[in-house]
């Protein structure tokens, strides 16, 4: 019949053209390793380039999923960075929505810093944050100055507007030390 | 069935085939449509008086928005049902040269006052992020510019049929329904002005 | 206008001509010309026959999750999506696709002694956008955007913050879509019922189906807004940071429960009044009488057109609202029982002065009294504020709406199948097969849902995943469970009787039920010109009614297709109209409406853009062309008279 | 062997349908006994409609059932339009009736159970977060405010008055024994009463769709009298006894040290997060995970190692410890009286 045959067609075309994306992909369950908390013993420094740094989730299913961000967004608020870095706006701490990034915008780097801290009052959250929370936090704090894809930022929260929201971040270039790997 | 062959009739050859007012049934499908347009309006009003009910003061932290536009603008609408009405007028004549005129004043008022919508838009003292307050005006102000445009392509559209024969028949009816439509959008901006204009300064 | 004396008619029924005038394209691309509303009718149909089926399977995957206590078949991610989709689907894309759109579109003009649905194009428009709406919703599901917040989709939860990702954002489309068909549908259906009746159906003897048609016309009006207002405000909140319903920033949830139920409460009569209107046609055909009370049953009909709108509060009394409009709304909510009340009675009383007979149809008909007196008793208990606070939101209303649902709309719709496929087909059911599936279903059917009343007063919420075993739910639930299977089961027999039926059910011939409506009065399967000649009508049920000399019409051209168009009031032939013909616009018209609809998921400039390409396929639809103008009455200003 | 024990197992499934003690028909107090009052009442005005008219609908049926197959339709019967117009109108004045009957009984059930008041109760605070209860009497001395979660201890037969907020998204407040559910809606706070008069432990559950873990949001409400109340108040205003075996000691550095301390209380120590329970008196609960798991040694164990594959998407992470600090945190926890 010519119904099935067009209805069949239409929603091919239509998976074809969607079905490359993990942004709805919902981890409820992280695995025992992500689970860890990261404990490993790292030198801080300023130069983050000469530092292990740790290897990110391939793929990146924390940057590409919607629901890891939101989680990470979540927990900016719990774990308090929000504290000293409002909702990324700065405070005690640096501004995180701008185009600057003191120690690098790659998500090892990030990683780095809230696993190991960094001087001037940046604490470490070593041992008390599992490791795929960071990645969580990671992807959140890279939305927040627009590096992640607009369908997988997060939206406004239901407090307070002084701000748009992450999806709405125009995408900026980093500058600082990028973390970019030397050419 | 058995075919009788033989049976009065109901002759309806001498019947005309265009109709003009209500018994033309794009006229019953415009009234039709323009009660869906209307509900939409009445709910976003419901939802302002409703979001009203759940702050203070109204607006909440804004300025009211600026008079100036919207009472131009408000002018201006009243003042295009000149042409409206003329087109309607002069549609079931056939008189081509005459439906192009009132077409044309009709596109004329359609781009000023969408011109004007700008500045209205520009000068709401706020954003639709700013609040539910903003975010129910510009809805309201969305909506309604949404249908002036609507409007407008339609005018120009039948303004390019009045330029060929083809503008004849229920082309000509359709002249007359596009003025309804008009009047309704004239209708809701007025309604909307008061609310927008008139409800932030004293509710 | 005069009636002439018999006459012998000189050409007036030239099939041939009519043949070719009305004839609609073939092939591929004629598919998606066809503007003919027997074809657009039974596309409508059987497309949400299929979702019924889809959204079947996704009842089946509930009722096997539940039907043992913490069980780990399906996640709970999965399993919040399942719901919402089996309850989006059967609402959106089944319930009133099959009951308004389907089943109207396909007898409405019929009935009314037409050739066409008025504005026919439109019509066409609407079955590929509701299409498309579909699809949206589940080629979502299958690529993990299953919308996951329930059916209503209430906010914060389907909000921004705590849906994350597009799920709420297709939903919030999907119901554009849907609400596009159906406010198309009902316009085309309007006018067509207002205007273009057979000369004779005046208000007064017009079949109650007409008239079903007609009040939910005007629901679907007043009613479809609402769920688009709030469906907009949620994307919107979701994609342009508006504030509607974040308290936080001035905004309201419960401004979301408001309209969503504005549009909700009616919404079920919609749902529910074409299935009344089944009944009330099928009633006499097998009583085989006049139905008694016509003219209680339209004012019933009316009243719940008005009453609909004034009780969707009660879908909220646990949200503590104040102790008066609480019972204002119980008070609304008693007094739309009396309607229904009234139509139940005119149906016995039909059959008690009548001649019953047992027909496959009728036998449906029987399910509908005694599954919806059912729900309708419940719906009465639920009317309470006190016995709403303990059974709102559990298994009870569950059972309360599947056997409002069900009984209301699936059982007429079914006893709607078996009496109409012989028209739409030319070929009779299978009368075995057809009682074998309606005891499946109804045993089955109360197996399921008569269980769920318990579940629910023993305290089972909805929407649960799984449940713990100290709650002893496990028993009830298989129970339900098993239920299940006797409804598949009888679906199965449906569709194998169906296709069986299809290729060599007996001939069914023009009027095989001998009923009395126009439908009737042509070949079964109509032609694209549905009557060969237009008759005029005497009476509620003009195959019985009309006299062996009534007249027909003359004077309607055969070379161009032309109908007539009568007043509304007393159907006096007024003027002749020209119908649109067969034409690939309104099927690249949804196509552009749909990209511009889906793009403004993924960014607010997908409307602006994507709207370009909707008004150039709009003008390619409305530019006037075709066949060279025919001659045509000169034009009168105002009313025309006689 | 299943013929011999199927009658059994039948017997046996047949009395789970009426077991359980989250009922609402099983009142335990003024409230939900006035709604069980009404709900019977309107149940036997339904079933009589109901009874009444299948038997319309099966007399009329047999009364006229033919089995003809080509039968002309009637087409005139003024008589039986007669009779039909009086039955019709009978039948509607009834139901008209009936129907006032079912609203003035359910308003006045309504009035009964919002109108009642009483000095001086105690009022308890509850807010709904994504999938728990917190549960506050609050008082206006913060060191007298007890902070406990999902479980509710009230004084047996007095009205006590719940407060209503929600944290996040919307969830209801349902025990059915003990009164009918209300929304806990973001943005509004609300107040009702409940009451039980018979002492024991009542249960309740989230009545609203509110996500992933919709299912597992239990509460229970303890009614006791009076001074065992009280006794309990007291001792959940006291922090968190230092611990004094070793191993005890241990597990309060591990909490202390890991990720615990990022979203739970335990007054008296340097844990003061309150994003997930307050973890204070945690051993003198009797469930835990929103009355998922019972609070016994291995349960907490197995929740805090995985707790995502107990209650998948709840909040809180995943702990895979060494043998020895778990052991060492669950005996830290179990001292928390």
């Amino acid at each position: 019949m010519i119904y099935s045959r067009l209805l069949l067609a239409t929603s091919l075309a239509a998976v074809a053209t969607l079905a490359a994306c993990n942004r709805e992909e919902r981890e409820l369950r992280p695995s025992p390793s992500a689970s860890q908390v990261v404990n490993q013993a790292q030198v801080s420094g300023l130069n983050p380039g000469a530092n292990p740094l740790p290897t990110p989730p391939t793929p990146s299913i924390y940057e590409e999923s919607a629901y890891a961000v939101s989680e990470g967004k979540t927990l900016f608020g719990q774990y308090n960075c929000s504290g000293c870095h409002a909702n990324g706006g700065g405070g005690i701490g640096p501004p995180l929505m701008d185009n600057n990034w003191i120690y690098g915008s790659q998500p090892q780097n990030i990683f780095t810093t809230i696993v190991e801290g960094r001087p001037n009052g940046m604490p470490s959250f070593r041992n008390r944050i599992p490791e795929y929370q960071v990645w969580e936090l990671v992807a959140y704090v890279r939305s927040l100055s627009g590096l992640l894809p607009k369908d997988v930022a997060p939206s406004r929260n239901d407090q307070l507007y002084v701000k748009p929201p992450e999806a709405s971040m125009p995408k900026q270039t980093p500058t600082g030390i990028t973390g970019e790997p030397s050419k | 069935m058995e075919q009788v062959r033989e049976r009065p009739v109901l002759d309806v050859s001498g019947l005309p085939s265009v109709a003009f007012g209500k018994s033309n049934t794009t006229w019953l499908a415009n009234v039709l449509y323009m009660m869906i347009e209307g509900t939409m309006f009445a709910l976003l009003f419901a939802s302002y008086f409703y979001l009203r009910t759940r702050t203070d003061s109204w607006p909440p932290v804004q300025d009211p928005p600026l008079l100036t536009y919207g009472v131009i603008n408000g002018i201006v609408f009243l003042l295009s049902l000149i042409p409206a009405r003329y087109a309607q007028k002069v549609a079931p004549t056939g008189d081509r040269g005459r439906i192009r005129l009132a077409l044309t004043g009709l596109a004329l008022f359609a781009i000023v006052n969408m011109v004007l919508r700008g500045f209205e838009l520009a000068n709401l003292n706020c954003r639709w992020y700013d609040n539910a307050y903003g975010s129910i005006m510009w809805s309201l102000i969305g909506l309604h510019t949404g249908h002036l445009i609507t409007e407008f392509i339609e005018t120009v559209s039948i303004l390019g049929i009045a330029f060929t024969p083809k503008m004849e028949g229920t082309r000509l009816a359709d002249v007359a329904i596009n003025s309804d439509y008009w009047y309704f959008v004239v209708g809701s901006a007025v309604l909307m002005d008061f609310i927008i204009y008139g409800t932030t300064r004293f509710l | 206008m005069a009636i002439s004396e018999p006459i012998v008619l000189p050409h007036a029924t030239d099939e041939v001509r009519l043949a070719r005038t009305w004839a609609q394209p073939r092939g591929f691309w004629g598919w998606f010309m066809n503007v003919h509303h027997t074809a657009i009718g039974v596309r409508f149909m059987v497309t949400s026959f299929i979702f019924f089926l889809l959204g079947g399977v996704l009842a089946a995957m509930i009722r096997l999750q539940l039907s043992r206590p913490e069980n780990h078949a399906i996640g709970p991610d999965l399993y919040n999506q399942i719901f919402t989709i089996h309850g989006s689907t059967m609402i959106f894309l089944f319930a009133v696709p099959m009951m308004f759109q389907g089943f109207g579109v396909y007898v409405v003009p019929l009935i009314c002694g037409t050739r066409n649905i008025a504005f026919p194009r439109l019509n066409a428009f609407s079955y590929y956008i509701y299409v498309v709406g579909g699809l949206l919703l589940w080629v979502g599901l299958f690529l993990k955007t299953g919308a996951d917040a329930g059916w209503f989709a209430y906010t914060p939860l389907s909000g921004p913050q705590f849906t994350p990702g597009k799920r709420s954002d297709f939903w919030a489309q999907m119901i554009t879509f849907t609400e596009v068909s159906a406010l198309g549908v009902a316009i085309c259906l309007a006018t067509t019922i207002l205007r273009q009746r057979a000369p004779g159906m005046t208000l007064n003897r017009m079949p109650i189906i007409l008239w079903e048609k007609l009040v939910l016309s005007f629901m679907v009006i007043f009613a479809m807004p609402a769920v688009m207002v709030v469906s907009s405000m949620l994307l919107m909140d979701r994609t342009i940071n508006t504030q509607f319903f974040n308290p936080a920033n001035g905004g309201d949830v419960l401004l979301y429960q408001h309209l969503f139920w504005f549009f909700g409460h009616p919404e079920v009569y919609i749902i529910f009044l074409p299935g009344a209107a089944i009944v009330s046609t099928l009633v006499p055909v097998f009583a085989r009488r006049h139905i008694f009370g016509h003219l209680a049953i339209v004012t019933s009909v009316v009243a719940t057109g008005f009453l609909g709108f004034g009780v969707w509060v009660h879908h909220m009394f646990a949200t503590g609202i104040p102790q008066m409009s609480a019972s204002f709304f119980t008070a609304a909510t008693l007094m739309i029982v009396l309607p229904t009340a009234v139509q139940f009675y005119c149906w016995i009383a039909t059959i008690w002065n009548g001649r019953l007979q047992m027909k496959l149809p009728m036998l449906w008909v029987f399910g509908f009294f005694f599954v919806f007196l059912i729900g309708g008793l419940s719906g009465v208990m639920l009317a309470s504020v006190p016995v709403d606070w303990q059974v709102h939101d559990t298994f009870f209303v569950v059972a309360h709406f599947h056997y409002v649902l069900i009984g209301g709309a699936l059982f007429p719709m079914f006893a709607g199948l078996y009496y109409w496929v012989p028209k739409i087909t030319g070929r009779m059911m299978n009368d075995l097969l057809g009682k074998v599936h309606f005891w499946l279903f109804f045993i089955g059917f109360n197996m399921t849902f008569f269980t769920m009343h318990f579940l629910g007063l023993r305290g089972m919420p909805r929407r649960v995943y799984t449940y713990p075993p100290e709650m002893h739910w496990g028993g009830l639930n298989m129970l339900a469970s098993v239920g299940a299977l006797f409804m598949a089961a009888g679906l199965i027999v449906f569709i194998v009787n169906f296709f069986q039926s299809k290729a060599r059910g007996t001939l069914a011939g023009p009027n095989p039920w001998a009923a009395g409506s126009l439908e009737w009065a042509t070949s079964s399967p109509p032609p694209d010109y549905n009557f060969t000649e237009l008759f005029t009508v005497n009476g509620r049920e003009p195959l019985w009614d009309n006299a062996p000399n009534q007249p027909i019409v003359s004077g309607v051209r055969d070379d161009i297709p032309e109908v007539l168009i009568t007043n509304s009031l007393d159907s006096e032939p007024q003027h002749k109209d020209e119908m649109p013909g067969a034409s690939i616009w309104p099927f690249l018209t949804s196509i552009t409406v749909s990209i511009a609809f889906i793009w403004s998921i993924f960014s607010p400039w997908g409307i602006a853009y994507g709207a370009i390409p909707v008004v150039i396929t709009l003008i390619g639809w409305l530019w006037p062309r075709g066949h060279s103008p025919a001659p045509r009455q000169p034009a009168l200003e105002g009313r025309w008279s006689k | 062997m299943i013929a011999a024990s199927s009658p059994m197992r039948a017997a046996a499934v047949l009395a789970s349908f009426f077991q359980g003690e989250h009922n609402s028909l099983h009142p335990a107090g003024p409230f939900s006994s006035n709604i069980e009052w009404l709900y019977w009442v309107i149940f036997w005005i339904v079933f009589v409609a109901f009874v009444l008219t299948i038997l319309a609908f099966a007399r009329a049926s047999a009364k006229t059932y033919s089995r003809a197959e080509e039968m002309l339709p009637i087409m005139k019967d003024e008589e039986g339009d007669r009779k039909a117009k009086w039955a019709v109108g009978t039948a509607i004045t009834v139901t008209v009736l009936t129907l006032f009957a079912v609203l003035f009984m359910s308003v006045i059930t309504g009035k009964k159970v919002e109108g009642m008041t009483s000095s001086n109760p105690v009022t308890i605070q509850i807010t709904g977060h994504q999938w728990w209860w917190e549960v506050i009497y609050p008082n206006p001395q913060a060191d007298q405010t007890v902070i406990t979660a999902n479980e509710i201890h009230i004084p047996v037969g007095k009205p006590v008055v719940i407060l209503t907020s929600s944290a996040d998204v919307i969830h209801s407040f349902w025990a059915p024994s003990v009164h009918g559910k209300r929304d806990l809606i973001p943005g509004y706070s609300s107040a009702f009463w409940i009451q039980v008069d018979q002492p024991g432990t009542y249960p309740g559950r989230c009545a609203e769709f509110c996500g992933l873990q919709h299912a597992h949001m239990g509460f229970s409400i303890i009614a006791e009298d009076e001074a065992t109340f009280e006794a309990w108040e007291q001792q959940q205003l006291k922090p968190a006894p230092d611990p004094t075996d070793a191993e005890a000691q241990h597990g309060r550095e591990v909490f202390l040290t890991h990720t615990c301390v990022m979203c739970h209380t335990i007054r008296g120590t340097d844990a003061g997060s309150r994003v997930g329970p307050d973890l204070t008196h945690l051993a003198s609960r009797n469930m835990i995970a929103a009355e998922t798991l019972p609070n016994t040694t291995g349960a907490l164990a197995g929740w805090i190692v995985d707790p995502q594959r107990i209650k998948p998407g709840n909040k809180m992470t995943p702990n895979p410890l060494a043998p020895d600090d778990l052991n060492a945190l669950v005996t830290y926890l179990r001292t928390l009286q």
